[in-house]
This record gives C-alpha cells, structure tokens and sequence, in this order.
C-alpha cells in the first residue's frame, strides 16, 4: 500500500492543535520543512520534544505555535543561545520539562519499546532530579541499588526525514542515526520526508540498513532539502553561516518576523523555499561523493 | 614564543590524555586537544562524539557536534541510546571533556540555569550530555578561563557531578566515574584533593597564585607540590594553528 | 594497535577453565571453529551461555567441557532435539539455568548497557519465573504496574564471528545481527573469528555497518568458514544435511566420540576440517553474489 | 479432492489470516500458512520472523527460522533485542503462530517440560519467543495434530498463557495480547468462549465431535455455532504443492 503525500497533506491530516510532537535528528536531517508547514498551516499549542530542540523549535516558538517544550539541550548548536525559546523561558511565557541526554532518550525508547520506565545509572547530580517529578528512584531487587527512571514519552507525531524510503514508508538512514528509531516506534503516528523515494527494490538489497519499517508509518512525502540548514549525510552540508545569521536575527522581534514572512508564510513549499536560496548557497552547500564499499548478501 | 590563552588551555588539555585513552570529545576546545594530542604523544587515541560517532577522523574542523565530517571516514556509528548505554554508561569511555557556566569548590558544575530553576534568571542550554558523562567517565577534565563569576564557591545547580560536598558524597552517589580530575585555566590547572576540593596543583608560564585567587569565588588552597606547566612548544603551536584551526575559530 | 592472534592462541589466552562463555550468533555465523578449538584445548567446567545452545553447545557437553548451560530454547532447529545436553539434563549431569528469549536477550542488554537489570511486560505465563529465582519482579512507580526484571548476563568471553573487520576489531555484520553487539559490549573479554581481515579503510568506508568497536575487542582471528555447519551471510550456506546427520551420530556414544576424534581432534585448525569436508561440500554451499545498492556519505 | 492433515491444518490456518496483518512467523506449517494467504486472499501481510527479519520474501522453502534466504530480499532486518521489545513488546505484531508439546483446556502451553522441572522426565526446548509472542501478539494461533496426549485438561508447565485459569486470569496477569484465537487441529477448529475455555468452533469435512472427544483429554464443550470448514481448494493445495513446498519436506 503507497502511503504517498505531499507535506501538508500529511501535516494536515496528523498534526493537530495540542499535539505532542517530536521531529527527530541529532542535529542530523532535522525536518525543517515539515516544521514550516506547521507553521503555515498556524497549528496551535503544540508540546514540542526534541533532545535539542535547535533552530527548528525556535522557529515554531517564534511563530506562536508552541505551548510546551520538552528538551535536554537547548542552544544553537556551535554558535551560542536559541533565543527565542530561552527569552519565552525567562518571561514564563513557556511551559517546559528538562532532562539529560540520557534520561529524555531514555524516555523515547521506553516509549518505543512499549515499556512503563527505563532505568539509568545514577550520576551523582542531583538538582535536574528534584526540578523534574518525572525522574524517580527505584530499588534494584537483585544488589540493593538505586537507579533513576523516567516514564516512556509516546509523541502523538513523529517526523522523522530519511535519505531514502519506498512508497510504503520502508526507510533507511545512514550518518548520525540519533534517535529516528526511537522517536518513530515511540510515537502513534509517523511522517517520513525523505530526499529519495526508490523502488522496494534498493530497500530490499540492503535490509540491514533498513531503521524504519513501513509498518509504523502513516504517510511518506518526497521533500528533497526537507532538512536545510541543517544537513542530510551524503546529499547536502550544513549551511552554517544560516545558523550564525539566525543568532543575529532571533534578537529582533521585527527581524523574526520579517524572516518568517519571507521563508515560510512566503514561499508555498519547500521546493520554492530552496529554489529561493539560490544557486550561490546550492553550490556552497553540495558535497562529493564518498561511497560505502557493498556487501554481499547472498542469492539464496 | 607568544601565543593566546585558547591556545595554552588546549595544548595543556592535551597533555593530559593518554596514548589509547578513549574520549569523548565535544565541538570547540577539546576537540583541538584531542585531535592535538593524536598528533603528539597520543596517535591510538579513539574519539568519541555524543552524537554516535566513534573513531572519528575529520577532514575539516567540526562546527557542531553533528557536523557530517565526523562521520565521513569514522570507524562505527551507533544511536544515541547506544553511545550513552552501550558506550558511556558500560564504562567504556576513559576521559571526557566537560565545560559550563559555573564551577565550584568542588567540581560540580552548573550549566542550567542562573537564578531559581522555575523563575530562572538566565537560561542556560542545560545539561546535554554533560550529567552522564561527568557520571561516567573514568576521568573528567574541564576546560575553561579563569574568571572570578565561574567560580562560586558553590553552584546554584549541580548539572553535573563534582564531588559534590566531599569526595565521599560522590563514593556514596553511586555515579561508577572518579570525577573532574583537572581544571584547565589560562592561569593554572586545579586538581581534587584527598577531600574532592579542586585545589591549585599547577602554574602556567606568568601566572601566580594572587592571579588564581583574585580570578576565584572561594579561599583556594595550594598543593604541596605545586608545579609549573612547561610553555605550548613550537610544534605544538604549529599543528594547531597551521593544521587544526588554520581560519582561527577557536584559537 | 594489531589485535590478530591465531585462533588457537586467543583461546589459549582468554578462555580459561571454569569460565562463563557467550558464543554468540542467532541461528547465524555460530562460531564453530572456536568450539571445536576450545575442545581441542580440553578447557573444563565452562558454564556456556546461548539463547540457542544448537549443535555448538551439543558438542561442546559432548567433549565434557561444560559444567552448565543457560539458554531459552534447546533444540537442533528445523530438525529436532539437541539430544546429548538434553540427555545431560534428564540424566541430572549438567546445570542449567533457563529464560525466554526476550528474558535472555534482556539479560544480555542489561549487562551490554552497565545496568543493574532490564524490566520486561509481563506476558501471564507464571511457570518459568517460579522455576527460576533470576526472575523477579519490582512495581513501576508511574503506574503501579508490576513488570519482570532480569539482572545482567557479564560472560567472562565472547566470541564473535563476522563477516569482516579490521586488524583492530572493527567489526562489521550483515544479515541476521541476533544479539552478536549485545555479547560483546556485556562480556569482559572478546573473541573476534572474521571471514576476512579488512584494511581499516574499507570499514571506515561504511561506519554505519560496523556492530562491534575495537575499543571492546581483545583478539581477532582470521578464520574464513568459521561457521560451518551453520552459515555466513554472502559467504556460504547453512549445511543441512549435517544438522540432520547430527541428529543420527548424537544418538550413539560411539558416533559422538568418532565424530569428534575424526572432526576435531583429528585436524590442526579450521583450515584443515574445511579442506577434508571436501570440494562436493564447498560447491554445495556455494553462494552466488547479491550485492548491497552503494550509498553515499559525501566527502565533507 | 485428495489432501493430507498438514495440507488440511496449513490451509485453515492461513485463511485466518486477514489482509494487512503483521505477523510472527515460524518455520514449518506457520511459515507456509503465512506464504499461501500472502498468495490468496491477503495480499500485504508482512512477515516478520523471530531472529529479526521483517517483510521477507524467501526465495525458497526456510529450513530454520534464521535460513539466510530469509534475509536477503527482506525490507529490513533488526537484532534480537529490537524484534522482541520495538516490534512484540510494542505492539505492532498482530498476529503470532505457536506450538507446543501440550496445549490445554484454556488454550496454555507447554513446551518446556514433563514432569517435575528440577528433574524432568522429558526435557522438551523451551520457550524461545513463544513466551513473550502469547503474551504480546494481538491474536494467536495454534497448528497442532489432534491427539489426546498433547491435549491434557491442564498442562505440566505454562511455558507460554492461554487464558491461564479463565480469561478474568489472564486480563489481571497484565499481558497485552487477547490470547489465543483458534487452535487449528486435523480434525476441526477450537476457539475460545467467553470463560476462555477453548471450545469446538469449527469440524473439518469427515471429522465429528465423537473425534474431537476421543482425541481431548478433557470434556470438550461445543459452541452453539459450530460450522464446518470449506475442504481446501484446488488453487490453495496446487499453490502449497507446487510452490511452496515442491519437495514435500513440511506437506
């Protein structure tokens, strides 16, 4: 069964007003575009969760659509603050819910694994664990032990963008492989954006590489650059001098809106978005080929 | 030789890997020192990347620490679940490089929040990885300028695990690493004593012990074996600034 | 740093009489060299840990090396009974200790992972968890809701065999992964039995594939056809006339120590056993080629 | 038309299968259950086996659950770990095959052990998977020959549940599945009343109840709607025969 749709088809149809959603990638092929049509389509009082919630929650922030956030990290990744998200803190005009790396992952594969908690080592700090009611302590039966738990985080929406995936949603990623798999099973719905749809066939050479089977996923979109500016391994670089330029531009309430009006509210999709950067930045941004060296599977 | 406090704190962070550690490296500073060091004393050192990355080799300096070229040529990649089960908290990883707004008498270290968690006075990014690895590291360096304001006494957060308030509340914390075993200055190197208190274990080229104490929160001690580091050499300042950072973003 | 050692000189050097050892591969790349060379080296009271002990195990009770086997399914699969452990147990001469497969495998995440222990849903079946005083019980402190812990499995030894790696141990799997990564990350010490030793290049050519690290890896062998009978994914196929001739020679005492005398003790290394199966054997389980489709990294 | 009991068990069990079903499947009778309704009336099943394969399309007859032609051609493979927990412990397996030495009046079975379990008299394999597919698969189904001995009012050991003591004791027990939906024998079809007590749902073509009785270890209660199944068809054994099973190794 083809699961095809375009973005905002998709976006339509499962992101609703209230939802907690996740759009997964370590700083790895964050699904910017999915975000600029939630954006467009102004869905309302989302909680979003992301480890780090990068420049893609601080554009759904500024353009109102963010109720709660739930993080481990929240900085513009090698540049400094993600100030709008920081500066909705600091005036209490945000709800959010922190944990570490380790717990808020942790939280995703309890919920991917259909587990009540996961357990974690202690690490000695303490202040993170009395802010949060949600990291609790529980006694290992067998030596006596305290761990740390956290409850499963079941996102209503994942959007998770993939290099390549068939019609029916089957997709592989290579490059840093954060927390796609997790996210994916935890959440009851799952968009795919992927910069290739390929035949069943190129999937099926290679089922090792396969992260996410086409059985959890709901609808499966064709966005090439879906991730810019952050990157996706093997077809485009990280545009870092956007990420320095937004540093400059989410400290001006004028600027934000100036910028949201000209790259999302302006532009109808994300191919218009990209053909709008410009061959300078397509250039800037393309990478040489660097291939994996096959395997053999056999013809059993 | 000259050369700028960025460049003495990296080559004096290098210095204290060892040939085989395996590190979990962050953007900025430490990656330099590592990458520094494999190109030294340290050639087998493993680096490792909390965005997965293990065995990295990067042809470029990395911007973040997801940057593409981390992975390009790495050995092994692996999920973030992994890399902070299988790897961190297993006990694989030796050394780990922590920084943060604040650090106290202790080592703990805040890098959350100034002010009151609910009403914060200045966000800070929060924790990332920083709490397991301050946990679980055998060893932790901390790698930062000597300044008066990120030195407290006592931190208004602990994100991640010092010493707490005695070596023996970290023992008793249950955390499996033996905590921040330096702190890299511009000015110095401060060390735990037999109690956990970070005390002043080593002098850079110039600097003096009024420097330390008037640029800290908190009366310092002074180790008994107080030494003086030896300056940056010339090729460790070539390889940093011809090879490793030669647009000068770090250095 | 090299890690290669010939197999008989890791086994030498990391298995020692009374040890706990993981033998790993799911129905897959099950590495039967290594067994044969541990029973060559007349090692003793080995508690040998498996979720499918197969005919591995089977010879290794057969040649008196094992004190105890922990397992979740004890069978010669697709044919029948693992008769000579089997017959160990009913005739009282062997230990055992017992879970389900996800119990075993969670056994393994714990120790693979530093935890204490790994919870698991109940699934209702009450027998196993009073038969076996591992199998406990905590309350989640969310929900209230009792699950099934498990503590860690830490084996002594892994031992690994894979398709390819580097003289570091680097290892790269394709095809079934069972629980090859969770083995090694939980054992104190690790064997690697490898089709082929790779130059580093081509391993980092795919980070992506690789399972195990070096970092956790303490020997690497070069021993192609390590798995036989059972099969390497893309090198060669499963020997199943031999899983059926072993149902018949593990009925007689006599054929059991024929077999080992003329398979085991009889030849020198993995070398000589796969030049005597004969070239009718190596044509039978032959392989033509199905490669992986190439994916692209970039040169960043 | 001529067929025999495994053609007969293979084809009933596969029109329980429904179009879209994920399902965990087992070599011998299940796998080919699994292959003719994929072939027939359910198109898109997706065909998940227990060593980590999802979405396999073997290219000849699988002769152990981890045969290699299994895997190539698969959608996707995963370990251990990830088929158990992200695929049955989640939730997203509808539809599990079992087994057994022993199956019971409320649908329990027995695959580990007769006798006393500290000194078995017949030590059987054990659970494998089929704890945790009885626990956690929406629906399961059972493929076994009609005959007194594996048929005890109560089993020696419950490897894996049916409804345990009735259906109340397995809704307390917390497992996440509905329990078995149908044991599929020679002779007839036994499905679950609202006690959990699996009762005669379905008879074969020639079997009668007297059959049935004779073969159970227990008083076998007959549902009011009993049906009596279609004998299989031309299409479904020539599919079976000359496809699936050319060799005749399972029919």
């Amino acid at each position: 069964m083809s699961k095809l749709h375009t973005l905002s088809e998709a976006i339509k149809k499962y992101v609703h007003d209230g939802d907690v959603i996740y759009a997964a990638g370590f700083t790895h092929m964050i699904p910017f575009a999915a975000a600029h049509e939630i954006i467009r389509q102004k869905k309302k009082n989302l909680t979003v969760a992301r480890a780090t919630p990068d420049l893609i929650y601080d554009m759904l922030t500024a353009a109102g659509c963010v109720k709660k956030v739930i993080f481990s990290y929240m900085g513009n990744p090698g540049v400094g603050s993600l100030r709008i998200m920081r500066d909705a803190i600091e005036k209490g005009e945000m709800e959010w819910e922190e944990y570490s790396h380790f717990g808020m992952i942790s939280r995703l594969q309890a919920g991917a694994t259909g587990l009540p908690f996961m357990p974690m080592n202690q690490t000695g700090a303490p202040s993170l664990e009395k802010a949060n009611p949600n990291i609790k302590r529980i006694t290992d039966p067998f030596t006596g032990v305290e761990v740390i738990v956290v409850p499963p985080l079941n996102p209503d929406v994942a959007i998770v963008h993939v290099q390549r995936c068939d019609k029916h949603g089957n997709s592989q990623i290579w490059g840093i492989v954060g927390e796609q798999k997790e996210a994916a099973f935890a959440s009851k719905h799952v968009i795919i954006t992927a910069e290739e749809i390929v035949e069943e066939d190129i999937i099926r050479s290679d089922p090792n590489r396969t992260v996410i089977p086409s059985i959890i996923v709901d609808a499966v979109c064709q966005v090439p650059f879906s991730a810019h500016p952050s990157y996706t391994q093997g077809y485009y670089d990280r545009d870092n001098p956007f990420y320095l330029a937004w540093d400059e531009i989410s400290q001006s309430t004028e600027k934000i809106q100036n910028w949201l009006d000209e790259w999302v509210y302006g532009v109808k999709d994300r191919d218009e978005y990209w053909e709008k950067l410009g061959e300078e930045t397509h250039n800037r941004l393309k990478v040489s080929p660097r291939l994996s060296s096959p395997i053999d599977y056999g013809d059993y | 030789m000259n050369y700028n406090n960025a460049e003495l704190m990296t080559v004096n962070a290098a210095r204290l890997l060892r040939d085989g550690d395996v590190v979990f490296v962050g953007v900025g500073l430490p990656n330099l020192a590592c990458n520094l060091a494999r190109r030294t004393h340290a050639p087998n050192l493993v680096m490792i990347y909390e965005a997965g990355v293990i065995g990295a080799r990067p042809s470029r300096l990395p911007l973040s620490i997801g940057d593409p070229c981390l992975v390009s040529g790495a050995t092994a990649v692996c999920s973030m679940y992994d890399i902070f089960s299988f790897y961190l908290q297993r006990g694989n990883v030796d050394v780990g490089f922590l920084g943060g707004a604040q650090i106290d008498r202790f080592g703990n270290i805040n890098a959350t929040v100034i002010g009151d968690y609910n009403q914060p006075k200045t966000r800070l990014p929060g924790s990332g990885g920083s709490m397991e690895i301050a946990g679980w590291a055998n060893r932790c360096y901390i790698i930062t300028p000597h300044q008066k304001r990120r030195f407290p006494e006592k931190v208004d957060f602990i994100t991640s695990a010092g010493f707490l308030s005695h070596r023996k509340e970290r023992e008793a914390s249950g955390a499996r690493g033996k905590g921040p075993q330096g702190v890299v200055t511009h000015l110095g190197i401060l060390e735990p004593d037999e109690n956990g208190e970070m005390v002043l274990a080593a002098l850079h080229p110039g600097a003096n012990i009024d420097m330390i104490q008037q640029n800290t929160g908190w009366e310092v001690k002074v180790s008994v074996n107080l030494r003086e580091t030896q300056p940056p050499s010339a090729e460790e300042l070539r390889i940093l600034r011809e090879d490793l950072d030669p647009t000068g973003i770090y250095i």
